[in-house]
């Protein structure tokens, strides 16, 4: 059982890890909680999942959806966001909310408010190991190798490449990186099209796990993704990744042994506020400067 | 500066105004023509068309709707047409307080139905009462809704009805010794799995464990996980088709082989039956519309439904639908002022609606029918059986 | 015991953060009426000296007496109760209030020193030609009701002493001041401070332009690498030895 | 009647974003949790009178110091925690105090609390007279914003919102004074829950989940933060957008959503912020009007 649990909470916190990513992306430059990145989940999979039962094609529904979101970000931040970059952090966030409100509705009225079913199929079948009483879902090992892959893909993009330099030195600094020449308006734009196609691929993923796609699918993700991130010290995409398994982890433990003395999402608020007591920047972050 | 503050009081004097026109404002509202006339007759309704819930929002506006046009198609009432005043309440009961203030003293409605969730309906039910303004709630389950007086009824079977309807399944039909509770944490869910307990419990069973998770919850592996251990019977479920379709599905992907027991929230076509797939064959429900029901009244409404939405309707489609049934009768029968509707629906006897037999409303407001079992067979409902046992299905009147 | 006449006693001052020593064991006094100039090439240790005074840092070891008592670890709030006003060398005025506002601000130090008083009316008539004086005295009293945001470089230096003379200090200590200034606002600012030299105002400055500090100052503390190499008046100063191989290291470093 | 609850509505909006004006315009400590505070006085005067049988009058002022004291401790904590930390801090305590109404029996768990109508002098509490104690509680608690620009404590603050160490230089403690805005700010919260939940007759946990706050700083940043009546505008506006779009059921919440963005984007400092489209034309009539100063 144990052992259960554990790849229970590791899938968990691997499927927050992804969905969190996107808004840690756009937080680590434009230092705002972007709460329309949950509505790019959701867009995401329904792009998804229109463009499925449209050619009946996993692999281009996947594509055209993580493609078109990505689009949408780079829209988001060119008309949205670049324009309100020096207003204070609030305006960014309540725009950032009414975004996301506007594409929830926008999502009912288009597709209906019913969840519907994203079937991929049956990709890869469960294995059962019945002496060990353990099993291991088919899409598990999509999901948890989806996660390694793009992580991996996003550590080599902004490590190994020119962009990735220049990501790293305007999330250090906007201004300086500016005033070094580099080209801040790309980074900003590529950023927005790498954290909108990360929200994008999550909601497909969730909705293949889950087999659901419905209008209000980012409400959850909006808040918890920001537990996620603040815990991982803001904007550093390891410490993302390290707080979504702490998270996914606690929260399965304590419901498969524990049971839930208070809701879910309440006790990853917890094991955020007892951790923030106990290191204010987080778990990867730097201490403030002063 | 001064031109600052002048903005700033101005601004709080208009705020403040429109605080105040409402002390004064109003009044006349409540003036209702006589009745010797052709004008139509408004019922009001509400639901949450917007927000968490609407996809049963959706599905109850459009059985609203249909009803209407059912009503009107087939005379109307006594030669007045029925007109709807629907609105959304976005599932805030600050929102359906409002709404039934705007029903009651401006739209001039005799009658409602709500097509909302608990809270909402248990805030916006005593404005009703206060008006003398007959109000159906369709499927909230909060007992305290029907308590406040006369006018508010419910047309599905109270939390405490079904709870012991479920356990009845359970203990009879499944043959159940041990059960494991899996229940939705709101109104519903807590009070359909507290009197599942004690019917279950006063019949010799155990309750193993009892988990409780949010309506927006999608993963059950961890608890489902720990519930193989504990090898019960059944699993109960009272809880609706988001949360019910993720625990079939993840039930079967976990081998469980443990028989499943639900309730009318996951009574959803749309929701429920397409997103568990396969998974959710052989899993039995308490509800109140049997499929295979040789009502006419039933059969003509899953026709029509179907023709209109385009999907097969669910279970809180058919209660919102009977509640304009039944205010058609008593309006038909007594007459179209609030307080003989009122009185009309008290005397409704052995009413065929698309729920089955009415037998009629105690004093509480809250209906006795049977209860409808069903199971899911190849990815649809089906007949499974029907509790007719009085002790079961008359609902408290206290 | 105390000489009336010191007001600052610094002594065995040390910061080390981790292995670096910022600050390394440095004594200094400043005597009442006194301007006196902390220089030194970049990285020398001034500003965490000086945030050390301020109570901005904690020190790892060592005294600061004001009048005898000490001061040392005190947060900057206690530190600016103690007499102790500063400015910043990145400009630090209350961006969206008005100049006057800013000004008024530091009337609070004295007029509401508890929380429950700070409910009082600060908008006096009295109180607000009292910071029209303030401005006068630095000679932007026709901004009054512009936001100190909208202020120039030079003009915003300027507000922020008139706030720190405002808390009416004992000691006032000015941050690298002229640092950003144009040539105009810089010999403007020379005359200021003059002006509040004769007015009897004790001033510790910390400088990174010799040429500037030597205008300014009755005295000179010259630290390098966190400890004191010299000490003494201007001339002293540009005279000693050690003092001109710090400055040409670091013009040597820095071509 | 309908306009009674409607102005109740906009009233207690009123306060809610005003109180949070406080908090976030006055001391800039950013919050996204404001709901809870409303939700602790709610409970508090819900159970003081149905429970311990206080009268309103008493339950009113009570529900406001508990939800001060909670608002105290957010910020002690807030003094710890840089800016993003505490709006998401602050979206948690949200959900934990929410969750805690839902799970605990005391609050009525899932079923919700029934709340008595408040009684005074043998007058039962209508609605007339729950609007008229909301006109005066508005009153009041707009003339302590208005005198705030004008206090040392509003000095203070702007202090503390600008530049926290230039402050401290001042002798200014900014610890002491953002908890003391969270202490005030979440009194007034406090208080309007308690008026809210004798409005309604019936609370349940979920009246005080993160939207609502959501909704309450959407009405000050709207308004302008950080403006003195800036905050009551966006409160009018936003609480009867849908009750005016309700005609239009089906897309209010999208010409919500779409009036939220396209405000924040050509008016992000606020319907009556420094050099808004109204305060533009505003002046430009002022100054008409006396020839120009």
């Amino acid at each position: 059982m144990l052992v259960q649990q554990i790849i229970n909470g590791i899938v968990v916190g691997s499927v927050y890890a992804l969905t969190a990513m996107g808004a840690t992306l756009v937080y680590g430059i434009m230092r705002i909680l972007d709460i329309s990145n949950a509505g790019a989940y959701a867009i995401g999979a329904y792009v998804a999942f229109f463009f499925l039962l449209q050619t009946g094609s996993p692999l281009v529904a996947l594509v055209t959806g993580v493609a078109l979101t990505a689009v949408f970000g780079f829209l988001v931040q060119k008309f949205l966001y670049a324009p309100l970059m020096n207003k204070s952090p609030n305006v960014s966030l309540i725009a950032g909310i009414g975004l996301f409100i506007f594409l929830q509705d926008f999502l009912r009225l288009v597709a209906g408010p019913q969840a519907r079913e994203l079937n991929f199929g049956t990709l890869l079948p469960s294995i059962q190991f019945p002496s060990l009483q353990l099993t291991l879902y088919g899409t598990w090992f999509l999901i948890l190798a989806a996660t390694a892959l793009l992580l991996l893909i996003l550590w080599l993009l902004l490590n190994r490449s020119p962009i990735g330099l220049a990501w790293r030195a305007t999330a250090q600094d906007l201004e300086t990186a500016k005033a070094m020449g580099i080209n801040t308006n790309r980074v900003v734009a590529f950023n927005f099209i790498l954290g909108y196609g990360f929200a994008a691929v999550a909601g497909i993923l969730v909705g293949i796990l889950y087999n659901s796609v419905y209008p209000t699918m980012g409400d959850v993700p909006a808040y918890k993704m920001l537990a996620v991130i603040v815990l991982g010290g803001l904007g550093n995409p390891l410490g993302t990744v390290l707080a979504a398994l702490v998270i996914g982890m606690a929260e399965t433990l304590i419901g498969g042994y524990v049971g839930f003395f208070l809701p879910r999402d309440a006790i990853a608020f917890v094991v955020l506020i007892l951790i923030l007591l106990w290191r204010p920047q987080g778990l990867l972050g730097r201490r403030r400067s002063s | 500066m001064k031109s600052r503050f002048s903005l700033s009081l101005l601004i709080l004097i208009l705020s403040l105004g429109l605080m105040l026109a409402g002390c004064g404002g109003g009044g006349g509202g409540d003036k209702k023509p006589a009745a010797e006339n052709k004008t139509p007759i408004k019922i009001g309704f509400f639901a949450p068309v917007t927000g968490p819930a609407a996809a049963d929002g959706d599905s109850v506006t459009k059985a609203a709707k249909l009803a209407v046009e059912k009503i009107n198609k087939t005379g109307g009432i006594n030669g007045r047409q029925v007109e709807l005043v629907a609105y959304d309440d976005n599932l805030k009961p600050q929102e359906a307080v409002s709404i039934a203030q705007k029903l009651t003293t401006k739209d001039g409605v005799v009658a409602a139905v709500s097509g909302s969730y608990s809270h909402t309906t248990r805030a916006a039910a005593p404005i009703f009462e206060n008006a003398k303004i007959p109000m159906i709630a369709a499927y909230a389950l909060h007992p305290d809704i029907t308590k406040g007086g006369d006018y508010v009824f419910r047309q599905s079977f109270v939390g405490t009805a079904q709870g012991k309807a479920g356990a009845f399944v359970a203990v009879n039909m499944l043959k159940a010794k041990t059960v494991a509770i899996l229940n939705v944490d709101n109104d519903f869910g807590t009070t359909l799995a507290d009197s599942f307990t004690k019917y279950f419990e006063s019949k010799g069973g155990k309750v193993v464990s009892r988990d409780k998770f949010t309506m927006v919850e999608k993963e059950f592996n961890p608890v489902l996980t720990k519930i193989k251990q504990l090898k019960p019977d059944l699993i109960y479920m009272p809880t609706y088709s988001g949360t019910g379709a993720q625990i079939a599905r993840q039930a079967k992907e976990l081998n469980l082989g443990i028989q499943m027991l639900g309730t009318e929230g996951i009574d959803s076509t749309m929701e429920f039956l397409k997103v568990a797939g396969a998974t959710a064959d052989g899993i039995v429900i308490t509800t109140n519309l049997n499929r295979e029901s040789k009502l006419k009244a039933t059969q003509e409404f899953i026709k029509d439904y179907s023709e209109m939405a385009k999907h097969a309707p669910d279970m809180v489609a058919a209660s919102t639908y009977d509640c304009f049934m039944v205010l058609a009768e008593a309006m038909r029968k007594n007459g179209a002022e609030p307080e003989k509707i009122k009185d009309g629906i008290y005397k409704i006897k052995d009413f065929e609606a698309a729920t089955g037999i009415i037998k009629g409303y105690n004093k509480l407001g809250e209906v006795t029918k049977n209860v409808q079992v069903q199971i899911v067979k190849n990815g649809a409902f089906a007949y499974y059986g029907e509790i007719t046992d009085a002790e079961i299905i008359t609902p408290p009147d206290k | 015991m105390v000489d009336s006449e010191v007001l600052l006693e610094v002594r065995g001052l040390k910061k080390h953060f981790g292995g670096l020593k910022a600050v390394d064991g440095v004594d200094l006094t400043l005597k009442r009426g006194e301007t006196l100039g902390l220089i030194g090439p970049n990285g020398a240790g001034k500003t965490t000296f000086f945030n050390m005074v301020c109570g901005f840092y904690t020190p790892t070891e060592g005294t600061i007496r004001l009048k005898g008592e000490e001061i040392q670890g005190l947060p900057a709030h206690a530190v600016a109760r103690k007499g102790i006003a500063r400015t910043f060398q990145i400009t630090k005025v209350f961006k969206d209030m008005t100049v006057q506002d800013n000004l008024l601000a530091a009337f609070a130090l004295k007029q509401a020193p508890t929380l429950l008083s700070s409910l009082r009316r600060s908008h006096t008539r009295q109180n607000l030609e009292h910071v029209q004086a303030y401005l006068e005295r630095v000679d932007i009293a026709a901004f009054a009701k512009v936001k100190a945001g909208d202020l120039s470089l030079g003009y915003m230096r300027r507000l922020e002493i008139a706030r720190a003379l405002a808390l009416e200090p004992v000691l006032l200590m000015l941050d690298e001041p002229c640092a950003g200034l144009s040539k105009d606002a810089t010999l403007d600012f020379i005359e200021l401070v003059h002006k509040l030299r004769a007015s009897g105002t004790t001033i510790m400055l910390v400088e990174h332009n010799m040429a500037v500090a030597t205008a300014l100052c009755d005295r000179m503390t010259v630290l390098s690498y966190g400890v004191k190499i010299a000490e003494g008046t201007p001339q002293q100063v540009q005279n000693n030895q050690a003092v001109i191989d710090a400055y040409l290291g670091e013009a040597e470093e820095g071509e | 009647m309908y306009e009674q609850v409607v102005a109740i509505n906009i009233g207690l909006a009123m306060l809610l974003a005003m109180s949070l004006n406080i908090i976030t315009g006055f001391a800039g400590q950013p919050t996204l949790g404001h709901a809870a505070f409303y939700g602790i006085g709610a409970y508090t005067s819900a159970l003081l009178t149905a429970k311990a049988g206080w009268p309103f009058l008493l339950a009113l002022p009570a529900a406001g110091l508990v939800a001060a004291v909670v608002g105290v401790l957010l910020g002690l904590f807030s003094v710890r925690v840089r800016e993003d930390f505490l709006a998401v801090t602050t979206i948690g305590i949200n959900f934990v105090v929410v969750a805690i109404f839902q799970y605990v029996e005391l609050f009525g768990a899932s079923l919700g609390l029934a709340v008595p109508k408040p009684v005074l002098f043998g007058l039962r509490f209508g609605n007339t007279e729950i609007l008229i104690l909301l006109v005066i509680l508005n009153i009041l608690v707009y003339l302590f914003i208005r005198h705030l620009p004008t206090s040392w404590l509003g000095l203070a603050l702007g202090g503390v919102r600008n530049e926290e160490d230039a402050a401290a230089s001042l002798g200014v403690n900014p610890d002491h004074y953002k908890v003391f805005a969270f202490g005030i700010g979440t009194f007034i919260a406090g208080m309007t829950g308690s008026v809210y939940a004798h409005f309604m007759g019936f609370i349940s946990s979920s009246d005080f989940a993160f939207p609502v706050s959501v909704g309450v700083l959407s009405m000050a940043v709207l308004g302008g933060l950080g403006t003195v009546s800036g905050p009551l505008l966006g409160a009018v506006i936003l609480t009867l957008s849908p009750e005016v779009f309700r005609f239009v059921s089906d897309y209010r919440m999208l010409v919500y959503g779409g009036l939220l963005v396209l405000m924040m984007r050509f008016q992000p400092q606020g319907l009556i912020g420094d050099d808004s489209f109204l305060r533009r034309k505003w002046i430009g009539l002022f100054s008409r009007g006396k020839g120009g100063e």
